[in-house]
């Protein structure tokens, strides 16, 4: 089993799930995070502030947590990977991480391991 | 692109900047010798242009709870880009078209030494028996009409119109649609006024006016992406409550200001606002609670608005227990105008038309069953002669909802399309996606969100 | 119990909707020979209507802020459905059972002539010598502290009461306790008022039986689960803040507006309203740096309250200088009654006896010592006659305090035993932790904190 | 550390405690034989005085939406303690002081039965033809000026100052500052107000003298720590949004009402200022629009605060054709000012200076050009005789300004350094990275943002 | 080491948290998160939206990081399992993932490993 | 590769951003958290509350991930140590949790690995 992490823009966020629920990953957890890419990340995310051009220290960001099998791992990531870009691809439209995942468990049955998640 | 979208603004700067050049110097009216300064009167028409003012906070407060994060600064600045906009164009030619002499076959009015509100230093009137005031206090309380109504229409389209295309439209919308309305229902040589319509406080001008014309922007520029399949939560209902709140404070001023005096009138116009406000919150809460089981804050923020909208006709002439039935009434065929908008699947998106269009529309047809006596025997013979009665009084109230919702849905309809075709007004789905705060306008609603 | 609930409503609905049919019409009160309408008065008592309207948002968010995230819109809900509620019973009965001649040996009033205010319209009083206005201002006015004195207990009983019952308990509330209540203290022939108790602006009949009300509730419908051991954080004190900032204003119009003219005692009551409101939040955030070398808003909010609240009874008759006395002693007693309760370890959640039930009491008590010196000289000599002194005066105030605070609390014992047994008043275990925004209303304060 | 400020609160506390003991009884001023109360001025002004006091909250929020989340409440309590610190001065000796009889050679006023409002009681004046209002009305009406000012400067050293120092700062700046300034303008024995400088509603007593302040103090205390390098972003800009239309709500009462009369100056004030609201807002988001392409709600609000500023002064004078180009200068130099600092690199946090400070000196300067011309025929000849002209006046003005910005701004500098040197004005380090809600008031702006 | 990640109701991390210190669990970090699990997830999640019922796309959930010695892997999951659920176990009542933690620092002390926890 | 999370005190981010930007670490993904350490975190953490001190139950604070090649862990562990204590180290200083990472993907070029990251 694997832990897939994706931090994606935002306005993706909707494209992204809709992905991943057309190639039958139903199970996410979303959170809110802010990030730091290269070049402090891609166009148009400067901020205005009385005549002035800001651009944030941070910039929202949104982060996917996907518990998969083995089997679905690619799956999973071509679906973010189609989805979570801008045009053919911008500075900031972020990342994909994966982790080992040792045990996962259903709360509510108890089961354990590939059918629980 | 960025260059005609600059050279508009330019056009528009200098256009503000040269208006003083053109100005007529203030002439002095002459206060006649007859002028009764009615102080009393005066203070209450200060307070209630006060207090209609509040309502614009109050309005945006209302829809930009209910929006999406992303938008709701873009949501804020319909509202408040209606106070400067129309604050602007209200005093360089608003009044002049709505309060002058009938011109042009009386589809508006003019009078040009009223441009810039030049003339009215020193101008006294008596718009109520014994209630002299300046003339100024009377427009500037009707330029806060004049602000308010187009940014109502706001909420039809919400979360998808460019800022250019809105301000454009709304500045359009005033001067070809408000105006012309204004004038025919209030003026004194308004032909609907004329005919006997009666509208205290703005049931044809501003609800059915502001709701056909959201019916209408809704339909012509379509639904937000994702609309109805994603769920588009409110995203800050405090907000929603604190609107729906300074509202109902407003709305005091809204209608019992419209009896433009200190006295009876004025008293009775209040007492039915608070009542009708009261019974449409209650009424919804009251629905829910059947329907659903359970009662909702939005619902009782909408029962409010519905209350108000449907007494707003109505202020001048039901009885409390009139405006108790009226409320109930409103907050009724609003909930199930929702309900069937949400069938038929248009997206209306804050219900401009479910609440202001329809509770305006049942408020000037169903106040004639609910006023007192006395207006019959005193007001109505006055006016009409002996024999006038409910039925005459229907008519009238039609024609004048008809007329509303014809010219308004029609004149809106071009404007539509002239702003559609020029500066653009549907978003285009980058920024769509991305918010109006952010692609508008460079900002960020809630920057507590992120860590800073 | 679905069903039964959906019965429950239905009645209400169907009440609300027949009423109208059971209308006296509106018969219009002949103006006597005499009216002399003082626009001016008039003007200011709308303006005081519609601020203490606004006093009802105000307590909406100082009540929200200060819960938790879960709970945010069920608290506002409290005081927004008693706008509803007691907005329509008010206009039904409410103003006819206050401000009727006496009935029942006294113990309230009744006018059947006034019920769903169909008698004002046309009615003129002179409510202080010289200040004409319409009675249906006056009963507006009157009507809002009726709405505001039942949202103040909801404070009591936060994040932990059901919906349903809720209403049914204000609703009962103000019927038997506010009603009557205000018919002893305020009505010409109420025998509180005829013994000569000073009660300007609701000491006893809004803050001390609010206070005593809500200190009852609290003990009866016992703590939230995990009070006190988890701490409950204010979910928005920016929220609780700008309520109490809207409370501040809106109170000119809850006491000067008591004056019911625009005369020197208007003047008199928003000063010391002013005076003693400042030196109530001062005082409190002096006591709080002394004890834990650190000034909170909260406190700063808080004092805001207790001056406001202390100074209710007394802003008729006592010196600016006393304000800053009344103020400063409020805020050092409801600090310790805050302190005492938390010893004591029951859960009044939002302070409402501590802050409004003891400076209420505070405030009624303690105004005797701080009375203008033209007062005993004057109008104390023309109501008892010479020899009137301060411990006489101390004998009725301390009687109108006990007789409000034995009353407020037997009644709402029973009161809560009604509602607790019949529709169930404490929210259950499951429903309780899921937070009442979803569990009562299907709703989510801040929806900003998901994604969407 | 800790004692020494315990002790000193403890001193302000026992002050406050002690204060009423000396208190002059309330002398009832003997009502002269011509008194002609006008309800409806005293109406107004009353209405006036709520709305002044509204504004509080509304710079409240203006200010917090602006700085970092940390820092919230920290801001809030910077508005809300000026309500309670000037409040309490201000009844005590600010009144006497600024509109008492000159002492001094005319440097502040004094009147000793007018301390603690104590001879007021029963004291009416006639402060414009016919307008007889109670004088506790115009008391309280000042006072609310007094408290807002020392509000605006706290934006220009926002996030970085103790609590302690800020209180002693307002505390002493009212006294040497305001007080004195608000006597030589308005007190009819002003030397400027004998000079006949216009000053209609406080465009040198408020704006510029807050404005300059702020800046001598934003340069005193120095930068934020990581300004400008770390974008400082505003926590939430809907809250900035609301302030700014309470503001202008506000400003209703702080123009028109500085008409002290219900009559035609006072109609023409509450016009000229909402026409030069709307037209800064309108021309701010207009440069913006050139500048950058895009307009913001940040802009939006600064232009309405650019153009309330400067119609400020210039009230009571100019045309509404005159509002027009004022408010769209004001917005021009404000927003230039701005763009100038961002260069200096100083750091005037919320920019009190370039709004209040640079649209103030506008307003009181440019006022001349706009002045209406029966003002020039009938006022100026009765003030200065025949001859007046523009030149004339635009050196009283000039004398005005300079006067106000020298004694403001040398007086301010002393002051600073005397808190600095005693209790500490700027923050330490650890304190102003943790966030003033936290480490100076122990509390938390939005619980929301944790999970409780 | 491990690292327990549970995703819960957002009304049961009271109890979770302490059914955990009951267990002597006292370390945990906790997060706002939102999520899709099975079935659009359990029963009463709707809202309410102006007569209509919407089911929101996205429901308030909170995440819990611990990181813990093997010896108290069990020990965890039995204190969450136990009080996560509820009544009998629901749909939503979460998930727990477990991944390998390969090294553990604590700022103060600069202490690594096992002890660090 | 390996990902590290770092849970701060929430003033000390911008001394570790600033910190990690000198050792030219500039991906970063910052979230929001609340935490529960020992003792219940450390001196000067309660609030007052009309009159009562209140030790909240979850401490706010704030996440740090980093993923990175094995040759920069041990440079990106130092800058936060360095940067992350008060003074010489107090309690709620916070914890670095290091995790093995199996693959990094950049969404934009869809590179995978070492270079991805
Ligand atoms: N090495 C990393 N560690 C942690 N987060 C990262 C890393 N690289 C990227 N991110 C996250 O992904 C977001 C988008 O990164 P992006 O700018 O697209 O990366 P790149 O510059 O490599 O194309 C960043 O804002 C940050 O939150
Ligand atoms: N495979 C998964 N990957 C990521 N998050 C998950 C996964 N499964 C469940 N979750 C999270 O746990 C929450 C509750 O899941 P739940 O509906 O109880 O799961 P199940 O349907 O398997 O019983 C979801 O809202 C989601 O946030
Ligand atoms: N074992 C752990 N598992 C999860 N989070 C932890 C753990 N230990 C510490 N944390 C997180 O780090 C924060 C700071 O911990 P701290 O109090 O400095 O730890 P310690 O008490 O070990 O010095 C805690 O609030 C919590 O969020």
């Amino acid at each position: 089993m694997k832990l897939i992490t994706a931090i994606i823009q935002p306005d993706k966020l909707d494209d992204v799930r809709e992905a991943l629920i057309a190639a039958e990953i139903t199970r996410i957890t979303v959170s809110r995070c802010t990030g730091h890419g290269r070049a402090q990340g891609g166009v148009d995310t400067e901020e205005l502030y009385r005549g002035q051009t800001v651009m944030p220290n941070l910039l929202p960001k949104v982060r996917l947590d996907i518990a998969c099998n083995e089997a679905f791992v690619e799956i999973t990531i071509a679906a973010i990977l189609k989805a979570a870009k801008h045009g053919g691809g911008e500075v900031g439209d972020g990342k994909i991480f994966i982790t080992p995942l040792e045990e996962c468990i259903r709360i509510r049955t108890e089961e354990r391991g590939g059918q629980a998640i | 692109m960025r260059l005609r979208s600059r050279s508009l603004w330019l056009l528009l700067v200098l256009m503000v900047l040269l208006l003083p050049a053109g100005l007529a110097l203030g002439a002095e009216g002459p206060a006649g010798g007859t002028v009764k300064p009615d102080s009393g009167a005066e203070a209450w028409m200060l307070t209630s242009t006060a207090l209609v003012l509040l309502m614009v906070p109050g309005l945006a407060l209302f829809y930009a709870g209910l929006v999406r994060t992303k938008n709701v600064l873009g949501t804020m600045m319909h509202s408040f880009s209606a106070m400067a906009i129309i604050g602007v164009l209200w005093a360089i030619c608003g009044y002049a078209m709505s309060f002058g002499p009938s011109v042009l076959h009386g589809w508006c009015g003019w009078d040009s030494s009223r441009l810039f509100l030049s003339g009215l230093d020193g101008s006294w009137k008596e718009y109520a028996p014994g209630a002299w005031i300046p003339e100024y206090v009377y427009a500037m309380f009707q330029g806060k009409f004049a602000i308010i109504t187009p940014a109502l229409i706001a909420g039809a389209f919400a979360e998808r119109v460019t800022f250019r295309g809105y301000c454009l439209f709304i500045a359009l919308w005033t001067l070809v649609v408000y105006n012309p309305l204004c004038h025919w229902v209030w003026a004194s040589d308004g032909f609907l006024n004329r005919l006997g319509a009666l509208d205290f406080a703005g049931g044809t001008v501003v609800h059915i006016s502001s709701g056909i014309s959201a019916l209408v922007a809704a339909l012509y520029l379509g639904r937000r992406r994702g609309y109805p399949s994603t769920a588009m939560s409110p995203n800050n209902l405090v907000l929603t409550m604190l609107g729906a709140g300074l509202l109902w404070v407003g709305w005091f001023g809204f209608n019992a200001g419209s009896a433009v005096a200190s006295n009876m009138d004025t008293a009775r116009a209040l007492t039915v606002t608070q009542v009708a406000a009261a019974t449409g919150a209650l009424a919804w809460i009251a629905i829910e609670a059947l329907h659903h089981g359970k009662a909702t804050s939005l619902g009782l923020a909408s029962g409010i608005l519905a209350g108000l909208v449907v007494i707003t006709p109505a202020a001048g002439v039901v009885t409390p227990a009139g405006a108790i039935a009226l409320g109930t009434i409103a907050s009724c065929v609003s909930y199930g105008a929702i309900l069937l908008k949400n069938k038929l699947g248009y997206d209306d998106s804050l219900d401009v038309f479910g609440v202001h269009g329809v509770s305006g529309m049942t408020g000037a047809i169903c106040l004639t069953f609910f006023i007192r006596q006395a207006w019959w025997t005193q007001e109505a013979v006055a006016l009409h002669g002996q024999g006038w009665n409910v039925w005459h009084q229907l008519g009238v109230q039609a024609t004048a909802v008809a007329v509303t919702v014809v010219y308004a849905s029609v004149v809106s309809l071009i404007l539509l399309v002239v702003v559609q075709k020029t500066v653009g007004f549907r978003l285009d789905e980058a920024r769509e996606r991305a918010g109006m705060d952010h692609s508008l306008h460079g900002e960020n609603g809630y920057g507590l969100l992120n860590l800073n």
